[in-house]
């Protein structure tokens, strides 16, 4: 081992400053492995004949040295230390056949692999930068024109809808949940509506009955409906000062007729 | 080819090479470029105008065209090719339900006053609702209306008739028609019409209705 | 000529026209159009991938050229024009070497997942690393990977091969060479699944991964 070489108490400034730059260094390796692969390149072979048992040797050396000159290793630095130095025990020792796990070769050569695939990767993001880049190299056309999205709106409709509509429509009143049933049922602004037409003729005094309108007499319902509707409109007109309206007596029949301006 | 270069002062690049700048730089600049900046910008010795010549007719006629706007030049899409920069997206809606009531109103009473359809429909009826029908070609103004105030009047139109494959508006189906077919329901009324029960009273009944709404 | 109509549905325009067509939409845009997109755009019974080709051809050796992007397509100027360009040149975020690194591994191993990327790198990689990269939208997330934990794998996107001028992933460079010498695989380490000792707290969670694969 070469730890002797570094010593703190022989150390000269000019190895301090060597142990400066170490630091640095340190810090410009992106992990163990990156660190291996730096190592790996003093080798100067192919990084498929690399030794894995002098490449440990080369890591352990090196942590050695950091740890001599007080340097903080990051963790994951130690872990590889430890892990390379069994498994440079490993390839030292002869097999065991009653160990359990994977030999030494075959973690060796996964590691190679490993530091295979790492350079690998560095060369082809090199290549990969290297090519011609666009906004670099090559480029995009400069004046753009923007498709113009024009939406078109068409409206539709099928026979069956119109006919559909046009149903609804004139149902409608069947479907209106509170309508009163319109053909036993006659309102008060019908029959005002009504009687306003009539009363002209009426000079005299005539029965309020007599002015339900046509077939309106023959079912109960209707006239009940019609005669009360009527009842209301010519109190309406006596309000207004269009009819006059008496009765004899209870229950007797109401009588209506044209108040004659003049009276007024 | 060779990466042409400034410092070759007496050798401009061949006037080939010169119209793919002037493409190159056109086509990437987003401004139009003049002359002085052409020349500014590609290697010592080059005649942009001469290369500008060369480009303008090899893109006559093409999907593009070479155009000069004042004192600079860019490329600019064929004019009749300026359809292609649209996109139209054609959506087809259901016309809503107060257009076709309006419609089918027209359609059925025409001619119809405005304060026609609103007295049938119940409701008033909103100015873009006769105005969609109108633009889409299927209702159109009629004559006004010889009464007070001379309101004008709706009728439906040929489109509408073609659309619809009627020959005139009175093919539409009646009212016991569209009972026949389903299309009115024959739901009782509340109340008294059980009375009544046949189903011809209650097609007297429209009938009168039809009668009161005609008055 | 006339505006070309989608009624005409037996009758596409003449291929010379079609290669117009396409220029005229291909120069109007900075971004790569899709073949689906051009057929989209282009009247009714147009063949735009054979007027793409006719347009590669007579652009070929031109200042401009047509690029294919996966399956869009797009104008370009040519590469060795850049020169001219400086005014148009614009400064791209210098990326990291973690950045670049992470970015060819997910080009060449795509869908790679987090833990792959770490495992080739040898060291964990950063959240801000991955982000930039989806930032500058040449990488983006792809499926899930079917296998415990669901993790997203990260692949590149059409901006990439844009940016890099690549016509597909496929072609990246040295891919092949990379993948005949094993360099693409992902070679579990030895033992992974009994490590249990000291040896595994290097990349735990990279040997959880690899286990995962093998299922």
């Amino acid at each position: 081992m070469t730890t002797d070489q570094f010593q703190e108490d022989t150390q000269s400034v000019s190895e301090r400053v060597a142990a400066e730059a170490l630091i640095v260094d340190v810090g410009a390796f992106e992990g163990p492995l990156d660190l291996l692969l730096m190592l790996s390149r003093t080798q100067k072979v192919d990084l498929r004949q690399i030794s894995i048992l002098a490449l440990a040797e080369q890591y352990l050396a090196f942590v050695e040295q950091a740890k001599t000159l007080r340097l903080e290793l990051a963790a994951d630095y130690l872990v590889m230390a430890a892990w390379l130095a069994f498994l440079k025990s490993r390839l030292l020792l002869p097999p065991d056949p009653t160990e359990e796990g994977p030999s030494g070769a075959e973690l060796a050569a996964h590691l190679a692999f490993q530091l295979e695939r790492l350079e690998a990767m560095r060369n082809a993001a090199a290549k990969l930068m290297a090519r011609d880049q666009l906004g670099r190299d090559f480029f995009t056309r400069g004046i753009t024109e923007d498709v113009q999205r024009v939406r078109r709106v068409t409206y539709t409709a099928t026979l069956l809808d119109l006919m559909q509509g046009y149903a609804r429509i004139r149902t409608k009143d069947d479907f209106r949940p509170f309508t009163m049933d319109r053909e036993a049922v006659m309102t008060m602004e019908q029959s005002l509506s009504r009687m306003r037409h009539l009363i002209g003729f009426a000079g005299e005094w005539t029965d309020i009955v007599s002015y339900l309108p046509e077939g309106w007499d023959l079912d109960p319902v209707k006239r009940r409906s019609a005669t009360a509707a009527n009842f209301a409109a010519s109190l309406e007109l006596a309000k207004e000062g269009k009819i006059e309206i008496r009765q004899g007596e209870v229950f007797s029949a109401i009588q209506i007729r044209k108040r004659e301006p003049r009276d007024g | 080819m060779a990466k042409p270069d400034n410092d070759s002062l007496f050798e401009a690049p061949p006037m080939a090479e010169q119209e793919r700048m002037v493409e190159a730089i056109l086509f990437a600049t987003a401004d139009p470029v003049s002359v002085t900046e052409l020349t500014g910008r590609m290697p010592h010795g080059c005649d942009p105008a001469e290369a500008l010549a060369h480009v303008r007719k090899r893109y006559a006629g093409r999907g593009v065209h070479l155009i000069r706007i004042g004192d600079a030049w860019a490329f600019r899409t064929a004019g009749d090719l300026g359809f292609l920069m649209q996109k139209e997206t054609v959506e087809t809606r259901k016309l809503s339900r107060a257009a076709i009531e309006t419609l089918a109103i027209v359609a059925y009473h025409q001619p119809a006053t405005r304060a026609e359809i609103e007295e049938i429909r119940g409701v008033s009826v909103s100015r873009g609702t006769v105005d969609q029908l109108i633009e889409m070609e299927w209702v159109r103004i009629g004559r006004r209306r010889m009464t007070p105030g001379r309101p004008v009047t709706f009728v439906v139109t040929q489109e509408f008739l073609d659309h619809f494959g009627l020959e005139n508006a009175r093919d539409l189906p009646g009212l016991k028609e569209l009972r026949s077919a389903g299309l009115l329901e024959n739901r009782p009324p509340p109340g008294a019409s059980q009375l009544a029960g046949a189903d011809d009273d209650e097609d007297d009944d429209d009938d009168d209705q039809v009668e009161m709404f005609e008055e």
